[in-house]
């Protein structure tokens, strides 16, 4: 089998995690999208890495997870102050931004 | 002594700035200042024409060059004044003629409270008439021009209460700036032609111009004269003018201004020469318009109506004369004064009567006013009589000679314009009898009735010290206003007789004029047979129509041609219906227009802007996952962009 | 097989389990997209992370491998499910789309986004393939240490920056200053006799009723349920169970036994009332 | 270096207008009298630069030169040619009048109306624009001239749109509300307008390399710097429709009516005499001397805009029932003649149109701010609710009828002559031109009597009839300015030498001379 696949499933996984993040309403389900999607990038670093031969991809990978870790606290603390103001995880209850 | 010319407009002008600008502590004395300046006028015109009769014939035109008024490049128009035989004459008749009318008017508005203000515009009349006949060159005549159109509008309009007062006075200037057009264009194509305007100059070189451009400029200036003197096509105004004061009917439609055309046409004599052409029409012109005034005289039943008609009929004979050229300048310019006498004194005579009669103007609620008002009567009858052209009396000669001159001009045309002012003779005696007969003869219309007649408002001055519905109780008017009518009798009867002793009018203006005896198929002799014969007819029937039989008080219907005739020949109908109704249809639509379509070409565009930033502002739907879907689409599309980079 | 080939392949061992996980990966994927109700999208999500973590394993990352099943699927995926608790586990969201075209724009973007990058993946040149083993001769975790203290020490530090403002941001964030004193019990009470409301503790729940479940409500003298005795938690998520028509059935059946065994007749009215009372 | 006299006489009234707005809210006499002053020192100073100039003396006078933005060769160049002394001379003499006619036009309300009018920022917007309009009469350098003719915008703006007549027939809020429309409506034309002529300004920069007017037109004219044909038509238009808005030209009118309708007389006199001139002085001196070859491509399709403006404003004038947009209209068809002048390239057209510019400031001046003494009697702008005013204040019927006339160019008043002359030159040339022309004569009286008419003869209205005759401020105001107008119809002699050299040397920029007449031996 060609590891190509490994990134052909990461393409394909990134995808289904950004449409989510696009189609679903839930902030949580959205951030669970968002994690998907890194995950999915993951997978290619690591997968490169493999291909080529060096460690620098899984490095990339391993800070990636430090990020993602790094902005879960921080969403998810986010989402929580949301919900005890407007008792709700909707992301379309937050337009504000409308003019 | 040319200085004195600066004093003959001086003078008027003075009166008029103090008037105008004295305020209400002037008005004891106002209208003596005025009759002083005029007088003064008088004056110096006199002595000037003294001076002038000491210069033998060839050096009595004095220059007085005041001060260079619009100097740019070739274009030099001063402030020159120029004193000849003609404008001479003219200084004569006007402030002559005016200083009379000013003291008659003394009486006359002697209950306006405006009076100061009448005056001083009577003075700013005769300053702007003076400066029309006195300037050296068009564009300075041309300020006259508009200043005697001015002077009438303030005078026709002067009680501005009455609304058709008002209409009256703007029509009268409207049709007069149409004529004003034709002057100014006939400047310009002076300047454009000769690159100069002064009359010297012009009328020096006027045959190495081409005759197109003569042609040309004569048919403008024509036009100018035709506003100015009330000719067909632009006599509509004449007939409301008589709305104004009766001394400004007698001043200024009557003796001078409208006879400013008559002026025009003459002192453009060489360019008229040199455009047969225009003659034509100016002839044309005088024989239409004299027919037209005394057809329109014959049906008025206001007696200022019936007497402007008679004036435009006798402009008409000048305006004949002066399209005849050479042979008939002299005679239109003698008519002209003469003319002035007698209708200044008929209209005069007017005015008494109505000063009289509570105003009344309506002839048919006149009669047998012979002896309650003698002096009236005696002058007015002399007037008439000279009008008529009663042998012996100024209106024969002058008139006479305008029919000989029109003879003279020989060729076919000359029958017609001759047979035209014959005719015309037959149908002023006709209608000037009628006003006569109604005026002085028949039974008195005026008792058990109150006279209250549409044209008489409250405001005329007499009708406010005399109850509004009283009948009327004619008398004769003071001294004052007396004293000016029979001077103008005199005139009127001794005028003509005077000029042709020896033809000493002609010698005076003919190195002006130049002149010329037409080559007359018939005698004088016969002519004047003809013209006494046209008199007796017209006499003659009108005496049957209204000496006869007593004078309905009320207007019978009349015959189409009468009835025509009341309604100024329709035109005045064709005028409102085409260039009034038209005009406001014109005008509002324009207004639509500018509104709807220029403006709303901005504010369409301005809209269509607006409402495509609104429909692309409801994209921004505050929605974080829609802009996120752009993004996305954005991340895709740059993507697909590099992938086709990296593909060419 | 050539070894030219071997190069460019990996055991069939792995390519059946890359079938088989790859699957279920995927499988997680979507229904973590898909689930309406958000404890089930973070359990599929989790699995689909562990069959990352296998995954990793495969291509020779063991160090991501067990730091993806420790910290993204223990740590992380507990702090969502945390989180999701204490939103609501049973609150379901509806799929319905509510902004108009969305969805369709959303798939459109997707299966576009995807084609790409599967041609870009297609046609770029990944010729070379030389699995990890040099690089992991000494050990995965050492080659990893001694490239993150040498070569990323700076991002290394600076993700450790990181990692403290994020904890910092995520307690300032989540807490509240309290702004005035807490009152005690005593002044609560008082507080109560004062308002006139309340002066009992709240009743308990499905007190009348066959049950006594916290999400049954508690039924008044009349029949009728009584919100007071359901935690606000559960109202709030509107997760209250009524029982009272069956309740009022039972009670009247109740009753009607009752009469029959004491021959009692005119009690209509009572019945009557009572169900005047439930509707 | 001598003293900056051009400088001065722009500096001052900017200085007054900040010393103006400086004046504590609680003195609103102090300020009028205040602006009066530098008004009339401003006056002063504009005398004395008539004075020093020399008509005979070269092309640009009292000039001052400082470099300012060395990088794209922006200068700070001053100087004035006979057409621009006699420009500055008439805004200078006509400001005084404007503040002292809008002396009270910018009190506070009377209580219950909300909103707030700063009188000190009345006259310091005024003093504002003053400086504005004269440095830009002043400057020679394209880039300083193009600041301040857009800069003049924004005082214009808070102009219209703060200050309104006191009484208006919809009503407080109707009135805001319209003042603000024509606000905008004159701040976005004027800014399209504007923002094209940036761009031609930019694209001269790059032709040309630098913005001094004097160094280009030489350089046109000496051949030095040639320009594509496209290129110098492209250029030509890009000023050109800056200034048709400004000094409205058919179709570009529109904004003209509103603007003129909704602001005070005085400030309807300053929109119409001192601002708009600036448009149609840029016409003679920008576009002429800068693209003398696109000008005279242009000529035939402007000529007829002219014409159409003449006879299109007298018409629509003839057609309102509102006393300041029939003014307005009127003036229109007054800059239809202005622009006509210039473009009939010949000295007696452009001599006429300059002369026009002054004397339709004079003459407008007092016509407008008659009409706006008689609005404030009434509390109305419509025509139909005045009648016989002449009655009742006939020394204001007097002078407004001396305005009607000079508005309808009566022979004897300053407009008549310039009118004339624009006549005479364009006919000149252009004969058939010249005599459409002549039209407007005959609807101007139309329009100026029927106004004259209808609100102050026939019979006395009701509402007329306790209208108070003209006060002593009114008539000061009135009184100077029909003096001016007699005198310069009776003797403009001194304008037109001021004006007719620089007439000259634009013309020889054009390359034109006046057509020869027919018989030449005349011509003495």
């Amino acid at each position: 089998m060609n590891p190509v696949n490994y990134l052909y499933l990461s393409a394909l996984l990134f995808t289904i995690g950004a449409t989510g993040v696009l189609i679903r309403r839930n902030a949580i389900v959205v951030f669970m999208c968002i994690e998907l999607m890194l995950n999915a990038c993951n997978l290619a670093f690591v997968t490169f890495s493999r291909m080529h031969g060096n460690l620098d991809g899984q490095i990339i990978a391993f800070f990636t997870m430090v990020v993602a870790a790094a902005e879960v606290v921080v969403g998810l603390a986010i989402i929580v102050s949301l919900f005890r103001t407007r008792h709700s995880a909707s992301v379309d209850d937050a337009s504000l931004m409308k003019l | 002594m040319e200085n004195l010319i600066a004093l003959l407009v001086a003078a008027p002008l003075l009166g008029a700035a103090v008037l105008l600008c004295g305020g209400r502590r002037l008005d004891a004395v106002g209208h003596w200042i005025g009759t002083l300046m005029s007088t003064a006028s008088f004056v110096f015109g006199v002595i000037l024409f003294a001076d002038l009769l000491g210069k033998n014939a060839e050096h009595r035109t004095l220059i007085q060059h005041l001060w260079t008024w619009i100097p740019v490049e070739s274009f030099q128009a001063d402030v020159t004044f120029r004193l000849d035989q003609l404008s001479m004459t003219f200084v004569l008749l006007i402030t002559g003629v005016g200083s009379l009318i000013h003291l008659y008017s003394v009486g006359y508005m002697e209950h306006d409270e405006r009076r100061r203000r009448f005056f001083g515009y009577l003075n700013l009349f005769l300053a702007a008439m003076l400066l029309l006949v006195l300037a050296d060159n068009y564009l300075l005549l041309y300020v006259g021009w508009e200043g005697v159109g001015l002077a009438s509008y303030l005078l026709i309009g002067f009680w501005q209460h009455k609304p058709s007062a008002a209409t009256a006075a703007k029509k009268a200037f409207l049709v007069n700036r149409v004529g004003d057009m034709g002057l100014s264009i006939a400047i310009m194509l002076m300047f454009a032609t000769f690159g100069t305007f002064a009359f010297g100059p012009v009328l020096g070189h006027a045959t190495d111009a081409s005759e197109g451009k003569l042609t040309a400029i004569a048919l403008m200036l024509l036009l100018a004269a035709c506003g100015k003197s009330a000719q067909v096509p632009l006599q509509s105004w004449l007939g409301d003018a008589m709305e104004g004061p009766t001394p400004v009917s007698a001043l200024i439609h009557a003796a001078t201004m409208v006879t400013a055309g008559v002026y025009l046409i003459v002192r453009s004599g060489a360019i008229f020469n040199a455009a047969p052409d225009a003659q034509l029409v100016v002839t044309v012109v005088g024989a239409v318009t004299l027919l037209f005034g005394a057809i329109v005289g014959c049906a008025k039943d206001d007696i200022k109506k019936a007497l402007a008609g008679s004036t435009m009929s006798q402009i008409g004979y000048m305006v004949l004369a002066a399209g005849l050229g050479p042979i008939g300048y002299v005679f239109a310019i003698m008519h002209l004064v003469t003319h002035g006498f007698f209708k200044a004194g008929l209209f005069l005579g007017a005015g008494s009567v109505m000063h009289g009669m509570n105003d009344e103007v309506d002839m048919r609620k006149y009669g047998g006013l012979r002896k309650y008002m003698p002096v009236t009567f005696i002058t007015f009858g002399l007037g008439y009589l000279a009008i008529i052209g009663f042998p012996g009396l100024s209106g024969f000669f002058s008139k006479d000679k305008i029919i000989e001159a029109a003879f003279a001009k020989g060729g076919t045309e000359g029958w017609i314009l001759g047979a035209c002012a014959l005719v015309g003779a037959a149908i002023t005696a006709f209608y000037m009898t009628r006003v006569m007969l109604m005026t002085f003869f028949g039974e008195e219309r005026w008792k058990n009735q109150p006279t209250r007649s549409p044209e008489a408002p409250s405001a005329e001055p007499a009708a406010e010290h005399q109850g509004e519905h009283a009948e009327p109780h004619p008398h004769e008017s003071p001294k004052v206003m007396t004293i000016p009518m029979i001077v103008l009798a005199f005139g009127s009867v001794f005028a003509g007789f005077f000029f042709n002793l020896g033809d000493r009018f002609l010698h005076w203006l003919e190195p002006v004029t130049g002149h010329s005896e037409g080559d007359s198929p018939l005698s004088a002799a016969t002519v004047t047979g003809a013209t006494m014969v046209c008199l007796v007819i017209g006499v003659g029937i009108a005496y049957a129509m209204y000496g006869r039989r007593p004078v309905p008080s009320v207007a019978p219907r009349g015959s189409l041609l009468t009835r025509a005739a009341r309604r100024d020949l329709l035109q005045d109908d064709f005028n409102h219906v085409v260039l009034v109704r038209g005009g406001e249809h014109l005008t509002r639509s324009l207004v639509y227009v500018d509104h709807t379509l220029v403006d709303g070409v901005v504010n369409g565009t301005a809209a269509s802007v607006g409402g495509l930033s609104g429909r692309m502002r409801k994209l921004q739907n505050g929605f974080a996952r829609s802009y996120a879907v752009s993004m996305f689409g954005g991340a895709a599309v740059l993507v697909a962009a590099t992938l086709l980079m990296r593909a060419v | 097989m050539s070894a030219q080939l071997a190069a460019y392949s990996t055991s069939t061992g792995e390519a059946f389990q890359f079938w088989v996980l790859g699957t279920v990966a995927v499988i997680g994927a979507l229904s973590t997209v898909f689930m309406k109700k958000s404890v089930h999208s973070a359990l599929s999500l989790a699995g689909t992370m562990i069959v990352l973590a296998i995954f990793y394993l495969a291509n020779g990352a063991y160090f991501l491998g067990i730091v993806q099943i420790v910290v993204y699927t223990g740590a992380i995926m507990m702090l969502f499910l945390f989180v999701v608790m204490l939103v609501g586990v049973t609150a379901a969201d509806s799929l319905k789309e509510t902004i108009k075209g969305q969805r369709w724009l959303a798939l459109l973007c997707g299966i576009g986004f995807g084609v790409l990058l599967f041609a870009g993946i297609g046609n770029a040149s990944l010729k070379e393939f030389n699995g990890t083993g040099q690089a992991n001769a000494h050990g995965n975790v050492e080659g990893l240490a001694a490239l993150i203290f040498t070569k990323y020490v700076f991002a290394f530090e600076i993700t450790g920056a990181l990692l403290i403002t994020a904890a910092v941001g995520a307690m300032v964030l989540t807490h509240r200053e309290r702004t005035e004193r807490a009152k005690t019990q005593r002044e609560l009470s008082e507080q109560r006799v004062r308002e006139g409301k309340h002066v009992p503790p709240l009743p308990a729940p499905g007190v009348y009723a066959r049950h006594n479940a916290v999400d049954i409500a508690g039924l008044l003298p009349d029949g009728t349920p009584s919100e007071l005795t359901v935690s606000k938690t559960l109202r709030d998520r509107g997760q209250i169970r009524d029982v009272s028509a069956q309740a009022l059935n039972d009670l009247k059946a109740l009753e009607q036994r009752a009469e029959e065994r004491l021959e009692r007749t005119e009690i209509e009215p009572a019945t009557f009332k009572r169900e005047e009372a439930s509707k | 270096m001598s003293f900056p006299l051009l400088t001065a006489t722009a500096v001052l009234p900017a200085i007054g207008a900040v010393a103006t707005a400086a004046v504590p809210a609680a003195q609103r006499t102090a300020a009028k009298w205040l602006a009066l002053l530098v008004s009339l020192a401003t006056l002063a100073l504009a005398i004395t630069v008539l004075v020093r100039f020399d008509p005979n003396g070269g092309r640009y006078q009292l000039t001052e030169s400082h470099a300012w933005i060395a990088d794209f060769g922006v200068r700070y160049e001053l100087g004035v040619d006979g057409i621009a002394v006699a420009l500055i001379a008439l805004t200078a003499l006509l400001i005084p009048f404007i503040v002292l006619a809008g002396w009270h036009d910018a009190d506070p309300l009377e209580t219950g109306s909300r909103r707030w009018r700063p009188t000190q920022g009345f006259f310091a917007l005024i003093l504002a624009v003053e400086a504005m309009v004269i440095i830009s009469f002043e400057a020679t350098d394209v880039f300083l001239f193009y600041i301040f003719f857009e800069a003049m915008l924004i005082p214009m703006y808070f102009l219209i749109g703060g200050f309104g007549d006191r009484a208006h027939e919809h009503g407080e809020e109707a009135a805001s509300t319209q003042r603000s429309y024509a606000a905008v409506k004159f701040l976005l034309y004027n800014l399209v307008g504007g923002l094209i002529m940036l761009a031609a300004v930019i694209g001269l920069y790059v032709v040309a390399g630098n913005f001094s007017l004097q160094e280009i037109a030489q350089a046109r004219a000496n051949g030095s710097l040639h320009m594509a044909t496209s290129t110098e038509r492209w250029l030509f238009l890009g000023f050109f429709f800056a200034f048709a808005v400004k000094a409205p030209l058919w179709p570009l009118h529109t904004w003209l009516p509103n603007a003129m309708q909704e602001s005070t007389a005085p400030v309807a006199v300053l929109i119409t005499a001192v601002v708009d001139k600036v448009g149609t002085f840029a016409m003679l001196r920008f576009c002429l001397q800068l693209f003398p070859e696109a000008s005279k491509w242009a000529t035939p399709v402007i000529l007829v805009l002219a014409l159409v403006s003449i006879v299109y404003g007298a018409l629509l004038a003839v057609g309102q029932r509102d006393i300041k947009r029939l003014v307005a209209y009127a003036s229109i068809s007054h800059f239809g003649f202005i622009i006509m002048g210039i473009f009939a390239m010949t000295s007696q057209g452009q001599s006429g149109a300059t002369l026009y510019m002054v004397n339709h400031g004079i003459s407008t001046a007092a016509w407008m701010l008659l009409a706006g003494f008689l609005i404030s009697r009434r509390g109305s702008r419509l025509i139909a609710d005045y009648g016989g005013v002449q009655k009742v204040a006939p020394v204001l019927a007097g002078t407004f009828l001396i305005g009607t006339l000079a508005t309808l160019s009566l022979p004897g008043l300053a407009p008549f002559v310039s009118e004339f002359l624009v006549l005479v030159g364009t006919f000149t040339r252009y004969p058939a031109i010249g005599i459409i022309g002549t039209f407007g004569i005959v609807l101007a009286a139309l329009y100026a009597l029927v106004l004259y008419q209808r609100t102050m003869t026939g019979p006395v209205k009701p509402e007329v009839s306790a209208m108070p005759d003209l006060r002593v401020r009114e008539l000061l105001v009135v009184a100077p300015l029909i003096v001016l107008l007699i005198f310069l119809g009776v003797y403009p002699k001194p304008v037109t030498d001021i004006v007719n050299p620089a007439v000259k040397s634009t013309l020889s920029d054009v390359h034109k001379t006046d057509p020869k007449p027919e018989v030449e031996a005349v011509a003495k």
